[in-house]
């Protein structure tokens, strides 16, 4: 069990998705303005992503390579990928539908998140059993998921306070997530061992 | 369940300096009758009183000269005999300097009462009696809130007051005039309560001091009976004791849920001065035309406690405390904490102005608002556990709904995170902006939503009519079509016959 | 390599059934947005917008044609609403600072009573009969100018409210 | 006579301000400093001057760019503790420019691009230290062993200038590793912690300081005292450095029971590597830590805990910068949460129930 555990952490934290992989950086800057959407935002991304990875792994073992169509692979996650987006966003316009007006452009946004199919390769290149990708793909996701709700919180606070206009919104942003970024190096290097 | 320790106080709070010497040991002293007396028709919370007197018509003191309008008001009286000069807008005592409706009286010498029906010892007098001759004599709440005491203790019948507090915390700095009533008018203020009691039907009756006034808990003790069952209650000096919630909060352990009144929790409080009011005018009829009003700060040559004439001007007042010794940095209707600067002394003494601070550039430490570092000082020292600069960021950044959803509404403005901000931030300027903004942002909205509707009417009253028009065209042609129709067969009946 | 075609499309058809069949099990209508706005709307159809009306109005609003700060009558608060219900940005900087309500004022010695602007007024704010004077009622009034155009005499401005005690309101404090 | 514009509020104040505060904390480092000068001879003192005074040069330039009054923004001495602190978590021998560009960072990209004092989101000190670890991981971590001023071991003024400034390098044999750079050696080499490090970890040198370190972090014991005097006058508050120390003390103490072998006590980790300098002066700086009392307990906590972390199974030995870093990111989201409970309210924000506010047994009529 606690092997599960550090891999999860390993992901959430030492490699963190968005932080020091870099991957999935644009719902990382847009949808980051306010704490709840980003919260939503990252549910909705840790639902896609923990099921993507899943099918992925499936998809992997039971149809690409018994018949050796490896070089489809990426195609054909795009493709899951995209169709399990489509079903969450019938879910959500179902269950809240001001959750779905306030996310509305950015629920397709998922599809092209790079860290979504990034994470799914990853666990199919690093041959991870189904439990163990099911795993690091949910870890990459909480990762994804408590930084964009840190970073969400943190440009709250910027939003009432006085950047200079030079430096207001976006590049305020990007400085911001760049020394998040230093701070996280923090965990390079981290093994239970 | 909530289980409050007894502590016989609130979250937060401050000690400011409470900087009474100089004026806790003067007597009392009555200011001579002023030159002129500016009575304004609104010196209470509600609606303004309406004129019963023309210019030119002579008043005896204690004449009703403006009658209170409407459910919450309060009548105002002549503070002296003398003749009404005018009717006309004066500045008011707020820091705008805007005008109000005031009444100019130039005294007689005379000082002449109107006549009084006799003092009336009665000990069980009904409910309703108490709050009609309380109504008559005009009297408000005296602590600063000015809230009609008749209209409260109306409320107290729909609500069971089981607790009657007399607030003579007077945390304020400078002010000394409650702690001066108690010293010398200890048995006024205690009738009083009796009256209050009487009236509201509380069990218990608590006269809460604050225990930097050992004179004035002394002398009341001193006073009480024991079968007077009214205790006087000794609380720990802290501001902001004096209000109401927190006042309740500490003596009671009871807290009152935002968006309420202490008659919720069946508690009343009063100020020591309305209790005084009170005794005056149901004991001896007498209405409000006088208080008592703490002349300090640095700036005033020899300060005092007067008893003031209501509609004297500050003029006047500084006038008799020797004049200002040096400019004032800042001149002050009530405390330095929640009193009002005024734009300059041509303004009336009102019956809520417990004081007249002039204060120096040295006392008032006011300095270059700086940056807010954040420090949580005011959080800390918020006594109704808001984070002030939360709602002061957000305010600046003109996020009025995030500095509301912070808890705006239930600021009770009393200047503590203002107080110990170490930035000088003027933080309840900010709250009384962004109040007053949310306000006319509430009354913009009430104002389209009354247009939507009268052009929805305006629209089905056109549309009716048109249709009644068209009804009655179409009627008309009918009956012209039978007219017609009428006289063709009566001329082929005659070419028939 | 042959196998690469069937299972693609195989795959395709699998995801697209399976949406379908998501898409009916989770139906839901989507109400119109057009309605709600319109209730904002102040409804007198002055078209200071330059739509003709406020159903004109509430559809390009819906359709995102139109800014929320198109109803000067409606004002930075009208925006505010429209902006919280469109979900967007609204700059309010756009509108003039708001220079607070304005009203009506007729000037009594011009108005000889010829009623046209009594008729004009979207919100019957006019009171007045033929050949007497006519006054405004500034409750009812939300500054819409019309009568100001129609009137013969030039009789009629519109002016802020006197400023009251009870108007006033404290200023925000300067930042360094 | 008259107030122009009308004034509301408290027209009173309680005494000091930024000003006041910022001196007491600088005036609360000068002990540790002057020992640590004395400890590392001249090139600290060197390094000490250049960093303090390029860390105000920075500040009056981003004040003029930002076209803002210069005196008051400079007096209130928030840059000079700034450029203070970052010196004093820097190796005592470091050369001229780690000084500078560490200043530089601290106060341009740490504070003067959020829009100045109290509008960043992260300690500039800690920023800057940061940053000069991973861009000059060599000459951050040259550690010296202590040659206090004047005995014969000891750098001249001259040799100091060479050393600071002709960036002259230092002699192998005065050179020495951190005790906590010592135990992470000897663990990643499988030697018990015991081997590797009797001899170099000795109690009391540890709390006297006669070890090699930064230049401000030697004695524990002056920085305590530092600590204790902002306490007093209550500039800081409390639950930051106790949840700190708490907690770090607590898992070091656990992690010790465990496995001795591999795991140093709290004595250790409480003395070295700055936690002290940064428990009592950089995590307690207001405008980056949260502003409740539980949001504190929880700040410090958490940096307690990334510490421990670090030091025990992270990459670099010391982990105390990156701990408030990532605690300074979580304090928008700790204040966001942990709000005090608003009177007349529940924790929730809804009122009170009639039935919650006669607690007192008074017995109300119903």
């Amino acid at each position: 069990m606690s092997e599960f555990l550090l891999l999860l952490l390993g992901a959430a934290l030492v490699n963190n998705v968005v932080l020091v992989q870099f991957l999935g950086l644009c719902p990382f800057m847009g949808v980051s303005n306010k704490l709840d959407t980003a919260l939503s935002m990252g549910l909705a991304t840790t639902f896609v992503l923990t099921l993507a990875s899943a099918a992925g792994w499936v998809l992997e073992h039971a149809v690409l390579a018994p018949l050796g169509l490896e070089f489809l692979r990426i195609l054909s996650f795009i493709l899951v990928i995209a169709a399990v987006v489509q079903f969450t966003e019938m879910v959500i316009r179902r269950l809240s539908t001001p959750l779905h007006r306030v996310l509305g452009i950015f629920l397709p946004l998922i599809t092209t998140n790079c860290a979504v199919l990034g994470v799914a390769l990853l666990s199919v290149q690093e041959h991870h059993g189904f439990l163990h990708s099911l795993g690091f793909g949910f870890g990459s996701a909480l990762g994804f998921t408590l930084v964009m709700v840190v970073f969400a919180a943190l440009r709250e606070r910027l939003a009432v306070s006085q950047v200079p206009a030079a430096f207001a919104g976006a590049p305020i942003g990007f400085i911001v997530a760049g020394l998040l970024s230093l701070g996280f190096l923090g965990f390079a290097g981290l093994d239970f061992a | 369940m909530w289980s409050f320790p007894r502590t016989l106080s609130f979250r937060g709070g401050v000690h400011p300096q409470p900087r009474k010497q100089t004026t806790r040991n003067l007597a009392i002293e009555p200011l001579p009758l002023p030159r002129r007396l500016y009575l304004p028709v609104q010196q209470h919370i509600g609606a303004p009183a309406r004129p019963l007197v023309a210019a030119g018509d002579r008043v005896l003191k204690g004449q009703v000269v403006a009658a209170g309008d409407g459910a919450v008001s309060a009548a105002v009286h002549a503070s002296t005999s003398g003749q009404v000069l005018a009717i006309e807008p004066h500045p008011a005592p707020h820091p705008s300097g805007l005008p109000l409706l005031t009444l100019v009286i130039a005294p007689d010498g005379a000082d002449r009462w109107v006549d009084l029906p006799e003092p009336d010892h009665a000990l069980s007098l009904s409910r309703e009696e108490i709050a009609r001759r309380v109504a008559a004599a005009g009297v408000v709440g005296m602590g600063g809130a000015t809230f009609p005491a008749a209209v409260k203790l109306n409320l107290g019948t729909r609500h069971a007051i089981d607790t009657l507090i007399l607030n003579g915390s007077e945390c304020e700095p400078y002010l000394s005039c409650d702690d001066r009533l108690m010293r010398e008018h200890p048995g006024e203020i205690i009738d009083g309560a009796r009256i209050l009691r009487q009236a509201l039907g509380a069990e218990r009756t608590l006269i809460v001091v604050e225990d930097n006034k050992p004179e004035a808990l002394a002398a009341l003790r001193e006073r009480l009976y024991v079968a007077d069952a009214i205790q006087a209650v000794a609380v720990p000096t802290r501001y902001p004791m004096g209000s109401e919630r927190h006042i309740i909060r500490a003596v009671t352990g009871r807290e009152i849920p935002a968006g309420q009144l202490g008659a919720d929790v069946g508690v009343m409080v009063h100020n020591v001065a309305t209790a005084r009011a009170v005794h005056r005018a149901v004991r001896h009829h007498q209405p409000l035309v006088s208080r008592i009003v703490t002349v300090g700060g640095g700036a005033v040559a020899r300060p005092a406690n007067l008893e003031v004439p209501l509609g004297a001007r500050v003029q006047d007042l500084l006038d008799h405390c020797g004049g200002a010794s040096m400019a004032p940095a800042r001149l002050l209707m009530g405390g330095p904490m929640m009193g009002q600067v005024i734009p300059h002394a041509r303004v009336p003494v009102v019956k809520g102005s417990n004081g007249v601070i002039a204060l120096t550039a040295a006392e008032t430490r006011s300095a270059d608002p700086g940056p807010c570092i954040r420090c949580g000082r005011c959080v800390a020292a918020c006594p109704s556990g808001l984070t002030p600069l939360e709602m002061a960021s957000r305010i600046r950044a003109g996020d009025l709904d995030g500095a509301a959803e912070r808890g705006l509404a239930d600021c009770v403005a009393c200047g503590a995170c203002a107080y110990v901000c170490p930035a000088h931030l003027p933080l309840v300027q900010y709250f009384q902006h962004a109040r007053g903004a949310l306000a006319d942002r509430r009354e913009q909205g009430q104002h389209q939503e009354r247009i939507r509707r009268l052009a929805q009417r305006r629209r089905e009253r056109q549309e009716a009519e048109a249709r009644a028009k068209a009804e009655a065209a179409a009627q008309r042609k009918a009956e012209r079509a039978a007219r017609r129709q009428r006289k063709t067969a009566g001329k082929e009946h005659e070419t028939e016959a | 390599m042959y196998a690469a075609i069937p299972v693609l499309t195989l795959l395709g058809l699998a995801l697209g059934y399976a949406l379908g069949m998501a898409g009916r099990y989770l139906k839901v209508e989507e109400d119109p947005i057009t309605g709600e706005i319109e209730a904002l709307l102040p409804g007198t159809n002055c078209g200071q917008c330059g739509l003709p009306g406020c159903v004109a109005a509430a559809q390009a609003l819906a359709r995102g044609e139109a800014p929320v700060t198109l109803c000067p009558p409606g004002g930075r608060e009208l925006a505010r609403q429209l902006a919280e219900k469109l979900n967007v940005q609204a700059d309010l900087s756009a509108m003039e600072a708001d220079a607070g309500p304005v009203f009506a004022h007729i000037d009594p010695e011009r108005c000889n009573g010829c009623t046209r602007c009594f008729k004009v007024c979207p919100t019957d704010a006019i009171v007045g009969a033929s050949r007497q004077m006519h006054a405004v009622f500034p409750e009812a009034c939300n500054g819409c100018g019309q009568c100001v155009a129609v009137c013969p005499l030039q009789g009629i401005t519109l002016k802020p409210p006197a400023p009251s005690l009870q108007g006033w309101r404290w200023p925000l404090p300067e930042t360094h | 006579m008259t107030t122009p514009t009308p004034v509301s509020g408290p027209h009173t104040h309680a005494p000091g301000g930024i000003a006041t505060d910022m001196t007491w904390v600088a005036l609360a480092l000068l002990p540790a400093t002057a020992f640590g000068i004395y400890l590392f001879g001249w090139p600290a003192l060197n390094l000490l001057l250049v960093t303090v005074t390029s860390a105000l040069a920075f500040e009056a330039v981003c004040l003029k760019l930002a076209r803002r009054p210069l005196r008051p923004a400079l007096s209130d001495g928030s840059a000079l503790v700034t450029g203070l602190l970052l010196a004093l978590t820097l190796p005592p021998w470091s050369p001229w420019w780690i000084g500078v560009l560490g200043a530089g960072f601290a106060l341009v990209v740490g504070k003067h691009v959020f829009g100045g004092l109290g509008q960043n989101l992260f300690n500039p000190a800690m920023l800057a230290r940061v940053a000069l670890l991973i861009s000059f991981p060599l000459e951050m971590t040259t550690w010296v062993i202590p040659q206090p001023l004047f005995t014969p071991g000891a750098p001249g003024f001259l040799e100091g200038v060479a050393i600071t400034f002709a960036g002259a390098p230092v002699p192998d044999a005065l050179t020495g590793a951190t005790v906590l750079g010592q135990a992470q050696t000897g663990l990643s080499q499988d030697l018990g912690l015991s081997r590797s490090l009797e001899g170099v970890y000795d109690p009391l040198h540890q709390a006297l300081g006669w070890i090699p370190a930064s230049l401000g972090e030697g004695s524990a014991l002056l920085l305590l005292a530092g600590g204790m005097v902002l306490l007093a006058r209550r500039i800081i508050p409390w639950e930051i450095p106790l949840a700190l120390l708490g907690t770090l003390a607590l898992l070091a103490t656990a992690f010790m029971l465990v496995d001795p072998e591999c795991h140093a006590g709290p004595g250790l980790h409480l003395s070295s590597g700055g936690v002290l300098l940064a428990a009592f002066f950089i995590a307690t700086d207001p405008v980056t830590s949260p502003a409740t009392r539980a949001g504190r307990l929880l700040f410090g906590a958490g940096c307690g805990l990334l510490v421990f972390v670090i030091r025990t199974w992270g990459g670099y030995p010391e982990g105390i910068a990156f701990a408030i870093l990532l605690m300074n990111a979580m304090t928008p989201l700790i204040d966001h949460y942990l709000r005090p409970r608003t009177f007349g309210r529940t924790r929730r924000g809804r009122p009170l129930e009639p039935t919650q506010t006669a607690p007192d047994g008074a017995g109300r009529r119903p």
